[in-house]
């Protein structure tokens, strides 16, 4: 029965997939993509893997999807498309990516049996962090180095799309709201915002030990505070505000000094004195959770249009 | 059969579809913005391979091993910071050829030094 | 070390000493003057240290010097040229705002080439070859006009590809053995045991044939030497191009021999002396008739190295560089003649003409100058067969050109006013001229074994002058052919390669068509997933 | 032979400075505001120069690789770092061009902006950092999942600075580029996902001990491979790198041209030599070194073809990586001589260090020729040598070094990767190797003729060139010349934390 109903996800999510490539119209490829998203979500779940779901469908689903359909509505019209592909080439193309599918396929079904798992080293260390979710204890004490360059992308992909603004303004603020802001729009952006910073707190609280986490919880903030900005109810903030830096900078500096500190007073960088890891790893979610808030709430808002108000 | 056809590799044969899916998009597509969907497409199948694999690891009383799903979150969150920046590129690129289409450059954009 | 590894280090270092010293503003502002002096320890090491001596510098120069009995007349008769067409510099081009530039190259390229004579390990040899074939660039263009730039241009495609076969045949060379700088000798001793021996013989040979000058190689030789400055032109043609002979020299076997890489050589070199008069009778520029003289005598020097080459005999090479300096030391003076002809008039204008005859008819064998002293050194080496045959033959042939180049300069110095050349370019020719009678009379027993009385007999002095006056008579005839004079055009071949001219530019465009397709998104993206699976393909069926 | 599992060894801290200390830095700048930024930067050059220079003498005093087991989580379910000879090497290269880079931009950031603060400087500062906690990263890295955090930073940090003039052409160029790199990354990051199903670990030197012929291996080791290919621009997928590397700022291209493309080459070297197993590794080389040959002879005519300086540099870029692919079969090694102990291994180490100092060196030359003149063209540059004698001898001796004429860097790796192609029997190598460096000294010739050129009217420079910008590209210059003159040292350094032999069977 479970298998039917994988089967059909399955069959669902490769559709779509075809759909949003073969679609014509931009904007309903994206809608479709957005759906893609969250069914992807659902794929996650059946995947025993919720907080991979909670990510996919807050930023691979929803923050991407607003970001896609935003451009398409800057873009349409004059959206200045290449040449197209001929038949044959096409066909061409589409032989070579059934081989790689197929190639992939096979590698995949002749995986090493039984599977290799870190799961027991995992579990194993999971005492020495005082952490319940091991996602998080994956992320931020065993791996934390990925994490920690992870965000130093984020931001630099940040200060990529601010340096595209033009050179007068580039300290200046971005443009959210658009022309004619729809009435449930404001309705909406009056009413949600501090449910969703709930549960925004919630799922950064709970991360530590059950699925959720900074990502997650940085998401929906984000999309709260883009909410706001996009009804006009609150202007962007200017790039080179200093709150909005700190904010930006708060988190990889905290995490960045907590890792020196460990190779002073625990076993290296990046690790945790025993005992303390588990505050020193909340502290750390904290401030990454609202630097992760404002860089992809800035990611989406784009880069200066305004002038800075000196 | 079923044994083959667990979630773990029913999954990944599906991100192994999508990769293909998502590779044909990029290639093919005349339109940029498609082809950053494509990126996502080809992305999120390569996250469910991912996926795949973590579902094979459960364990020690783990469904799924959390190293994978680990690298998942992180390349998920790198992957919409690459979507971002292509599209602030496109938005720029597209604004810069329409000021050069109507013969005014962009505001106060600067004439290119080498 | 001893005081003549020290000189003979100081012979290489001391111009690369003034060259780095040319970094200096002040200093370089005067560098012409040093010009004279940067040759002077070569010399010196060419006269004092005894032959055989060596001086090796361990790590990190890893350098091998080595004088042997070729290198040391060589480099005598190389350092000699240099110092006086150095000292004819300084006083030609004193106005020369571009001299200070002109003195870098020089000194680079003087140093390039008198180290080649002593060099003995393989790395340094190929540097020092570099320096001088690069370093000459900056003589060859240095009048700036399109002429020295084409010939600039086309100096550079063709030492380029001359250092290409080069180095793959040194590589070739030194790859099997176990020291990473090999001495010259011993990879040269293991050369005729080696698996790609014919290769390796042929890429040599190609290359040093290319710097020689032997036909279809000599294109940049007659472009070049007269595109450059006076003095530039007498060491060009003087000295650059004996660095492929004592490349030749080096690296074939001559103790083993190769009798058919031998005949090869002979051939060409007869090929080459034929072609160099028989092209060079229909130019109309004096330095351009000269410089398809040097690539005449160059073919006679191949056909010598081709003789030891095919008969195991290693004596040839000392008779080459007995040749070879003889060479060097007239084509020099006669270089510098013309400049000192451009100078002088009137009365004075009888005495240079005369000396410049009896320079350029050495070059035919002239009984008792330095040229019949060469021949007649050589001749027993050759035998009394056909090739004795096809010698003298080619001896009437340099006189006839030597004839027409001397009618060439006779009437372009015809209306020079009455003037005399400065004494700083008069004395350094004169010292070149008297060199070229004095040096191949002392080195003669030495080299030939024979006395010099011998030389002085009446059958020797016959055997000689009967090609030169066969020489003379058919300048007669051939001075008459109507339109003669500009038939073939500078660079003869180089015409030839230049209408393949548009067969390259199509290639080069269909390859910038190919870009121009391989560079859309998606033939990218096609090449990437094709890519991909060929490697997929490669690492997973094959176990 | 080495440990099996990593260990944390004396040193081994520096390590973390070297990824970590621009991040600081990065961060810094962007606290502190633009004004800043240059300052801060310049401090950060020369700390980060001193940890480069310090790992290298750890390296050869100690004659043993430098590892660090990040936060004490051990491999494989932590992250470990570590430098061999081959990564000390690449680390003082990259601190030398960016340190040399970083005084040139500060010398010509100096004469437009004056006190600074602009857009485009402040990116750079902030790019120019984070693109060298990058290559850093990538240098050093031991974990397959945390070299590709490290290649999307690097990404991420080259991208903004193809386009920070800011005009059309160049936003369509970085972003032809980000895309087509994005392809590159992922492909690389579904062969990490294969290789952890398989495996269960990311771990270098782990996987180099487990890896076999296996399907899934293979398929891995393909896509990773191939998502390197295209992020290091060999031919045929270099359509990105020439409107990018021509179209950025001269200190930018410098770093995108000598170090950006580098990284992804260094993590092939990496993955066919200590992951691939050794028969595949021969096949797969075959068809790397096909590629590399096309790479050098194509794009070598292309840079022949071009009429601007900066798009001949960069597709001298493009024929010049090829030397690099071209060392695979070549350092096949045997039974007896590991690959990492051949001559082609070495010679493809210098080739990978000359080049980046010769091509930062012409991409600044050609920065302040285009400082000067306002342009490029090399057509209208004839004489530019007697107003920019510096500039033109350091275009020259770069061009030497590209060329492989001796003594220089280019001319060692060259003799080395051609005794290599004789002695293993590839004379079509060995003919491209020579043909590669006439083409060379074709392009390299035509602009070297051009500034020596007298035209009858001069060029003159539109505005007077500090003698200070001219200098970095002479020594740059300079260092890849001179690097040909110790040959024989950096085989000793390059077998440092390599097990087996050191010296023997060395020619």
């Amino acid at each position: 029965m479970t298998l039917l109903l994988d089967l059909a996800l399955v069959a669902w999510l490769l559709a779509l997939a075809v759909h949003v490539v073969v679609q014509r119209g931009e904007r309903s490829a994206i809608i479709a993509f957005l759906a893609f998203g969250l069914l992807l979500g659902l794929a996650w779940v059946r995947l025993a893997a919720p907080d991979v779901a909670l990510t996919e469908i807050a930023i691979g689903g929803g923050g991407t999807g607003i970001l896609l359909l935003r451009a398409e509505a800057v873009l349409r019209g004059r959206g200045k498309e290449e040449e197209p592909m001929t038949r044959a080439g096409k066909l061409a193309v589409a032989v070579g990516c059934a081989a790689i599918s197929a190639g992939l396929g096979l590698a995949v079904l002749s995986f090493a049996s039984p599977a290799p798992t870190l799961a027991p080293a995992a579990a194993e260390a999971l005492g020495a962090t005082g952490l319940g979710n091991p996602v998080t204890a994956v992320l931020l004490a065993y791996r934390a180095l990925d994490t920690l360059l992870e965000k130093i992308v984020v931001l630099l992909a940040l200060i990529g799309v601010w340096s595209l603004a033009p050179d007068g303004v580039w300290d200046g603020a971005p443009e959210v709201k658009p022309a004619i802001v729809p009435g449930p729009l404001t309705y909406l952006a009056r009413i949600l915002p501090p449910f969703g910073i709930v549960i925004g707190v919630y799922m950064f609280w709970v991360g530590a030990d059950a699925p959720g986490g900074t990502f997650q919880a940085g998401t929906v903030l984000a999309a709260m505070w883009l909410l706001v900005m996009m009804a006009g109810l609150k202007p962007p903030p200017d790039t080179s505000r200093p709150l909005l830096v700190l904010a930006l900078t708060g988190g990889p500096a905290l995490f960045l000094a907590i890792a020196f500190l460990g190779s002073i007073f625990a076993e290296g960088f990046l690790a945790y004195p025993e005992g303390l890891a588990k505050p020193l790893i909340v502290a750390i979610e904290a401030a990454l959770t609202l630097s992760v808030a404002a860089a992809l709430a800035m990611l989406v808002a784009g880069p200066a249009r305004k002038a800075p108000a000196r | 059969m079923t044994a083959s056809l667990s979630p773990g590799a029913l999954f990944g044969l599906c991100g192994a579809a999508l990769v293909g899916i998502g590779l044909y998009a990029i290639v093919t597509h005349p339109g940029l913005l498609r082809r950053i969907v494509g990126c996502n497409i080809l992305g999120a199948g390569i996250f469910l391979v991912f996926g795949a694999v973590a579902r094979r690891g459960g364990g020690a009383g783990f469904e799924a091993d959390p190293v994978p799903q680990a690298l998942v979150i992180t390349g998920i969150v790198v992957a919409f910071s690459a979507s971002a920046l292509a599209v602030a590129l496109l938005k720029r690129l597209s604004e810069l050829n329409v000021g050069e289409r109507n013969g005014t450059a962009a505001p106060t954009e600067q004439r290119g030094r080498l | 070390m001893t005081p003549a590894a020290l000189l003979l280090a100081a012979a290489l270092l001391f111009p690369l000493l003034l060259a780095i010293g040319c970094l200096s503003a002040r200093f370089r502002a005067r560098a012409l003057s040093v010009l004279v002096a940067a040759p002077l320890p070569a010399l010196a090491a060419a006269i004092l240290v005894p032959e055989g001596r060596f001086a090796f510098f361990p790590q990190p120069f890893r350098l091998t010097l080595v004088l042997d009995q070729p290198g040391a007349i060589l480099l005598g008769g190389a350092a000699l040229l240099w110092s006086a067409a150095g000292a004819f510099a300084a006083s030609s081009m004193t106005r020369d705002p571009a001299a200070p530039r002109f003195a870098v190259w020089w000194l680079l390229t003087l140093a390039g080439c008198l180290g080649l004579f002593l060099v003995g390990d393989v790395v340094n040899f190929y540097l020092l070859f570099t320096l001088a074939s690069l370093a000459a660039y900056g003589l060859i263009i240095h009048e700036q006009s399109a002429a020295a730039h084409r010939a600039g241009v086309i100096y550079v495609v063709l030492a380029l590809l001359a250092e290409a076969f080069l180095l793959i045949a040194l590589v070739m060379l030194a790859a099997t053995h176990p020291d990473a700088n090999p001495p010259i000798r011993s990879v040269v001793a293991d050369l005729p045991a080696s698996p790609m021996r014919d290769g390796t013989v042929a890429l040599l040979i190609l290359g040093f044939a290319l710097k020689m000058g032997l036909v279809p190689l000599h294109v940049w030789l007659p472009l070049a030497h007269p595109a450059a400055p006076t003095p530039a032109s007498a060491v060009l043609s003087g000295v650059v191009v004996k660095a492929g002979v004592i490349g030749l020299i080096r690296f074939l076997p001559f103790e083993a021999g190769m009798p058919a890489w031998g005949a090869a050589l002979i051939g060409l070199g007869i090929v080459t002396s034929c072609y160099g008069v028989v092209v060079g009778i229909t130019q109309r520029r004096a330095k351009t008739v000269l410089a398809y003289s040097t690539v005449s005598q160059m073919g006679l020097l191949a056909v010598l190295l081709g003789v030891g080459l095919e008969t195991a005999d290693p004596d040839a090479t000392n008779l080459a560089a007995y040749y070879a300096v003889h060479h060097t030391l007239v084509k020099g003076a006669l270089f510098l003649g013309i400049g000192i002809l451009a100078a002088t008039g009137g009365r004075r204008l009888g005495l240079v003409l005369l000396l410049m005859a009896v320079l350029a008819l050495s070059l035919g064998g002239l009984p008792l100058t330095s040229g019949a002293l060469a021949k007649l050194a050589t001749k027993p080496m050759l035998g009394y067969g056909w090739l004795a045959g096809a010698m003298t033959l080619a001896a009437a042939g340099s006189t006839a050109l030597m004839v027409h180049f001397l009618l060439i300069v006779r009437r372009d110095a015809a209306g020079n006013p009455a003037m005399s050349p400065p004494i700083g370019q008069f004395a350094p020719w004169l010292v070149v001229l008297a060199a070229s009678l004095v040096i191949p009379w002392s080195l003669y027993p030495a080299v030939s074994g024979e006395t010099v009385a011998s030389l002085l007999q009446p059958e020797a002095l016959w055997k000689v002058t009967w090609p030169m006056l066969l020489g003379a008579v058919v300048m007669l005839f051939v001075d008459r052919l109507p339109r003669r004079l500009g038939l073939i055009p500078e660079g003869d071949i180089v015409v030839l390669a230049q209408a393949g001219a548009p067969l390259v530019r199509g290639l080069s465009n269909r390859i910038g068509e190919v870009d121009v397709n391989l560079r859309r998104w998606p033939v990218a993206g096609l090449g990437l997933i094709a890519l991909a699976i060929l490697l997929g393909g490669a690492l997973m069926f094959r176990a | 032979m080495t440990p099996f599992a990593h260990a944390t060894t004396p040193g081994g801290f520096l390590l973390v400075l070297a990824v970590i200390l621009p991040v600081c830095a990065v961060l810094a700048i962007f606290a502190c505001g633009p004004r800043s930024a240059a300052r801060i930067a310049m401090t950060t050059l020369a700390a980060g120069l001193a940890i480069a220079i310090a790992i290298a003498v750890e390296l050869i005093a100690s004659g043993a690789a430098l590892s660090y087991v990040v936060g004490a989580w051990r491999p494989p379910l932590g992250i470990a770092l570590r430098a061999d000879g081959l990564s000390g090497a690449m680390l003082v290269m990259t601190a030398l061009v960016v340190v040399t880079v970083g005084l040139f931009a500060r010398v010509q950031y100096g004469l437009h902006d004056g006190a600074g603060g602009g857009r485009a400087q402040t990116t750079f500062w902030l790019m120019l950092l984070a693109l060298w906690s990058a290559l850093n990263a990538v240098f050093v890295g031991e974990d397959l999942f945390n070299l590709y955090v490290a290649l999307e930073l690097l990404t991420f940090a080259a991208v903004p600075l193809v386009c920070l003039d800011g005009r059309a052409e160049t936003v369509k160029a970085a972003l032809r580029y980000l895309l087509f790199a994005l392809v590159g990354s992922l492909l690389y990051l579904l062969g990490t996902g294969l290789i952890y199903g398989q495996y269960g670990t990311l771990d270098l030197l782990t996987l180099s001990r487990l890896s076999r012929q296996e399907p899934a291996l293979s398929a891995a080791l393909a896509l990773m491979i191939v998502g390197l290919l295209a992020k290091a621009a060999l031919f045929p997928l270099h359509l990105w790198l020439p409107p990018a590397h021509a179209g950025a700022p001269a200190p930018a291209s410098a770093v995108l041209s000598a170090l950006v493309v580098k990284a992804p080459v260094f993590l092939i070297l990496r993955l066919v030599l200590d992951v691939a197993p050794p028969q595949a590794a021969a096949i797969a080389g075959q068809l790397l070194a096909v590629l590399g040959a096309a790479s050098i002879l194509f794009c070598s005519v292309m840079a022949l073809r071009q009429a601007r300086l900066k798009l001949m540099i960069a597709y001298s870029t493009v024929a010049q990586i090829g030397y690099l692919f071209i060392v695979f079969p070549l350092a096949a090694g045997s039974a007896e001589l590991p690959p990492w102990g051949t001559i082609a291994w070495t010679g493809g180490a210098l080739q990978l260090v000359s080049h980046a100092l010769a091509k930062a060196a012409m991409f600044l030359a050609a920065g302040v020729i285009a400082e000067a003149f306002g342009h490029d063209r090399i057509a209208d540059l004839g004489g530019f040598g007697r107003a920019l004698p510096l500039s033109a001898a350091a275009f020259g001796l770069a061009g030497l070094s590209l060329m492989g004429i001796p003594p220089s860097g280019g001319f060692v790796a060259k003799c080395l990767l051609l005794t290599a192609a004789v002695i293993e029997g590839y004379p079509w190598l060995a003919a491209t190797i020579l043909a590669g460096g006439l083409l060379a000294g074709g392009y390299v010739f035509r602009v070297i003729d051009t500034a020596l050129a007298i035209p009858a009217v001069p060029v003159a420079p539109r505005r007077p060139v500090p003698r200070r910008l001219e200098l970095a590209a002479l020594a740059l210059a300079v260092a890849a010349v001179l690097l040909g003159l110790v040959p024989l040292r950096p085989f000793g350094l390059l077998q440092i934390g390599r097990d087996g032999l050191a010296m023997a069977g060395l020619p």
